[in-house]
């Protein structure tokens, strides 16, 4: 976990589980590092916080050579819910941001699948809702 | 052909069958005791506290008002199940606090819903059915008299014209009826039948 | 300029070979799959809202309800990160009897899975004597659960039924029934032409795309990455039972379905040890939180179709603030969509089921993609045709 | 009545998930298997709607499942009856009131009979076949034995 080192500092939160907090300008260049490293990737979720008009996307990933899970939260505002893609470097991670960009409204530069209406059923999209988000009503 | 086989082949001649049954007889079919099948409260024990109503994952059972005056429920409120609802996860029975519930391995709990709606479509098209089936047998019977009184006149020799004419158009008609009757209750090769002898009869006049 | 004609095929969502609503769309020429795309959505229903909208006791039963064959592998990673985020820990028989009615749910969705495998190639015969096997352990999840399918048997904090010495017994004498009937499968599988013919360098996967797609369970094992979460993070009561993770290099069709009859045996064994150290004591806490602190927690477990992650986060109250499921059909299906390319039609469904397609646990969430029209190609782009 | 006459012997059975959980779709599947074998009441499953005369819904019907199914049900030729298995497909059960479900299936297409249970054996699937064959006038099967 050692080349991680510069990038986000690395705390352990439990048995082979790390965590760490960066901005999301970085994530670009943690994915690069991390998929020259055998890591696949697991799991992209975005939570909504109205209240500190936030979301919050946590990026988990599985290290196969240390066997350990590394988790990278990040936040972006509200207003403009905006971060690079992944999915380039991690192919996997395409559907979970398309799931993320139709569900929360989390909109990932650069991903060629995200559009809208392409998970919410199209009453909810008619009506510009984002159905996990807080405040959609659904 | 190795022994193996014969063997197998052999068991399975004396072996009784997989199929169990069971619509019919109920004796081969197992269910085990604790099945999670139809529950209901002993209405004697309930105490009304409402938990299982709270807790239900599809809120399938409701707090019913019930004067029963039986002294263990003081405010007289009882839960009814929902069957149509009920996803038979037993939590109710659970996470009851005085075990009011009495659970069966009864998983028969098939109903006919609507079944006025089913006998009513055929209802409909049965009466259009029955309205053509007339028509039909009222234009067979013009067409089979019409068809002997042609046939009576071409035998006796074609003396008397009028009486001709008017089996004739009997004829015509009767098929006429009978080919539009076989449009409209499906049956083409009828229709396309009659239409060729309406041709023929009309080619040979 | 070449003007190239594609024939578009689809299949589903309602297919007499699929019993699950998908819509694959495929463009042919002639015989070979050029392009092919998944389109579902079928299935969406707003689970993860849903789970939202109730308290935490509701809401592990709707979590059992994504997914019917492996509900039980569902509520454990529920009420497992539930447990972690109270800081309780069950009795350790209760863990025993979830890891029992985990092996068995493992058991039956891997021969559902080949039977179904063996209807796709054709083999019906086989169909019907796995089917037929099948009722057994659908009979022992009966006995042990109170139903076929749905067990349940989870609440927070413990399992809600015991496991007596008349119900062992029954289930060591079916379990020795199923084991010789895996053998016969596996001798099948390893003589049978049909099998060799139709499932053997098919839908070739290296190690380096199922580490870059993210595939997981039996397909990630098949291709040489000895993934499995049981022995990774063990949970339940894997810590103390002795297992091996079935591992294969082929990455095949064949030896993804050869994965999962190992597993089955490894299943079997499994059950066996549990049974034998079922430990004394009391199966549930004697109360059920209603409230749970707040905190997160990533909960994994590894179904029978690979690593299923819920993701919890608690604000504290009576009801989850955020709880995101995903199940590995959601990669193992969706991220597999191009091996088509390049195959022929007929071995489209092979593909597909050896994947073991879990649409309704992939559906937690709705995916439609628009139909585009043909494109025109030159010969020199089609030669240079590469998946994306 | 003579279509009704028809179908009755042999009623095709064509099945379609409207977003189940696979719960009811595998064990419907174990009810067409040796063990249950409803051929013998003549009944097997439809390759595709032309040919159905009973349609079975399982599943909490989604909005774009619930159009197909629709679309399916027009498809049928009449006389044509409709099974709702599951307590998912008769109300809904634990998703009721979720953001992308129509309530149940007798609000698409109009139900003959409903099989509560979640999900129900294939002993009651069976039952409620016969129950339907009796209604409109079949299921006298008999089996060996």
């Amino acid at each position: 976990m050692e080349e991680l080192g510069n990038e986000c500092s690395l705390q352990p939160i439990g048995p082979s589980r790390y965590q760490c907090i960066i901005e999301k300008e970085k994530i670009r260049g943690l994915a690069h590092r991390l998929s020259i490293m055998e890591t696949s990737f697991l799991l992209l979720t975005a939570t909504d916080y109205p209240d500190e008009k936030k979301f919050e996307l946590t990026y988990v990933f599985w290290n196969h050579v240390s066997r350990s899970l590394i988790i990278i939260k990040t936040y972006v505002s509200r207003d403009s819910p905006q971060i690079d893609t992944i999915s380039d470097l991690f192919p996997g991670a395409t559907y979970s941001e398309a799931e993320a960009y139709d569900l929360v409204g989390i909109d990932f530069i650069g991903n060629p699948h995200i559009k809208r209406g392409i998970f919410a059923p199209t009453d909810v999209v008619e009506k510009g809702i984002f159905p996990l988000r807080k405040d959609s009503g659904v | 052909m190795k022994l193996s086989m014969l063997k197998e082949a052999l068991t399975n001649i004396i072996r009784k069958p997989i199929t169990k049954t069971y619509p019919i007889t109920k004796r081969d079919i197992e269910i085990p005791e604790l099945h999670r099948g139809l529950h209901y409260v002993d209405f004697s024990k309930c105490t009304g506290c409402s938990l299982c109503a709270i807790d239900c994952p599809s809120n399938a059972i409701q707090m019913t008002k019930i004067e029963l005056k039986l002294g263990t429920n003081p405010k007289n409120l009882y839960p009814i199940i929902d069957y149509e609802k009920c996803v038979f996860c037993y939590h109710c029975v659970y996470i009851c606090p005085v075990k009011a519930y009495i659970t069966t391995n009864n998983f028969e709990l098939v109903r006919v819903t609507r079944n006025n709606i089913a006998e009513f479509q055929y209802e409909e098209s049965s009466k259009r059915r029955d309205k053509m089936t007339i028509l039909l047998v009222i234009s067979l019977l013009i067409y089979t008299v019409s068809v002997l009184l042609l046939t009576y006149i071409v035998v006796r020799g074609p003396t008397v014209s009028d009486k001709v004419l008017s089996a004739d158009v009997a004829l015509y008609t009767s098929s006429v009826i009978l080919a539009i009757t076989g449009i409209i209750i499906g049956s083409e090769a009828m229709a396309i039948c009659t239409i060729i002898l309406i041709l023929w009869a009309y080619i040979r006049a | 300029m070449f003007k190239l004609t594609f024939i578009e095929i689809p299949i589903g969502p309602q297919h007499p070979a699929l019993h699950e609503p998908i819509l694959l769309r495929l463009k042919v020429d002639g015989e070979e799959v050029i392009n092919s795309e998944i389109s579902t959505g079928y299935n969406h229903r707003g689970v993860e809202k849903l789970l939202e909208k109730n308290t935490w006791i509701k809401s592990i039963y709707i979590s059992s309800r994504i997914c019917g064959i492996c509900n039980a592998v569902h509520m454990q990673t529920y009420v497992q990160g539930i447990e972690r985020l109270l800081g309780i820990e069950p009795p350790p028989r209760a863990n025993y009897i979830r890891t029992i009615v985990m092996e068995l749910e493992r058991i039956h969705s891997h021969m559902l899975l080949f039977a179904v495998m063996a209807e796709t190639i054709g083999f019906d015969t086989l169909f019907m004597i796995v089917m037929k096997d099948r009722e057994r352990v659908m009979y022992l999840k009966d006995l042990v659960t109170g139903n076929r399918v749905h067990a349940d048997i989870h609440i927070i904090g413990g399992v809600k039924r015991d496991i007596d010495d008349s119900k062992k017994e029954v289930i060591l004498k079916e379990l020795a029934f199923i084991e010789q009937r895996v053998k016969d499968y596996k001798k099948i599988m390893h003589e049978d032409y049909t099998f060799q013919k139709r499932l053997v360098n098919v839908g070739y996967v290296s190690r380096n795309y199922a580490l870059k797609n993210s595939l997981v369970g039996p397909p990630a094992r098949a291709s040489g990455i000895p993934y499995d979460i049981r022995a990774l993070e063990p949970y339940a009561a894997y810590s103390e039972l002795d297992f091996r993770v079935v591992m294969r290099e082929e990455g095949d069709s064949w030896s993804r379905m050869m994965v999962r009859l190992d597993e089955i045996s490894e299943s079997i064994e499994i059950i066996r040890q549990a049974l034998s150290k079922l430990p004394q004591g009391s199966i549930a806490l004697k109360t059920i939180p209603r409230v749970v602190k707040q905190g997160e927690h990533i909960s994994r477990v590894e179904a029978p179709r690979g690593e299923l992650i819920y993701h919890i986060v608690s604000k504290g109250g009576s009801t989850p603030y955020r709880v995101k499921v995903r199940t590995p059909s959601f990669f193992n299906v969706l991220n597999t969509d191009k091996l088509f390319i390049g195959h022929k039609l007929a071995d489209v469904p092979v593909i597909l089921v050896s994947f073991d397609p879990c649409i309704s646990c992939m559906e937690r969430v709705l995916l439609i993609e628009d139909k585009d029209k043909p494109r025109y190609l030159t010969l020199k782009q089609l030669s240079r045709w590469q998946p994306k | 009545m003579i279509s009704k006459n028809i179908i009755k012997y042999s009623p095709w059975i064509l099945h379609f998930n409207t977003g189940a959980c696979n719960g009811c779709d595998i064990e419907f599947l174990a009810a067409i298997t040796p063990a249950y074998d409803p051929e013998r009441f003549g009944v097997r499953l439809a390759p595709n709607p032309r040919h159905a005369d009973i349609l079975v819904v399982t599943g909490a019907l989604n909005k774009k499942s619930s159009e197909r199914l629709k679309r399916l049900y027009e498809l049928i030729p009449s006389p044509k009856y409709v099974i709702a298995c599951g307590a998912c497909a008769i109300s809904g059960g634990v998703f009721a009131g979720s953001y992308s479900l129509r309530l149940k299936a007798s609000d698409i297409v109009p139900v003959d009979l409903t099989i509560p249970g979640c999900p129900p054996r294939p002993e009651a699937i069976l039952l409620g076949i016969k129950t339907l064959l009796e209604r409109i006038g079949g299921g006298n099967g008999r089996t060996r034995k």
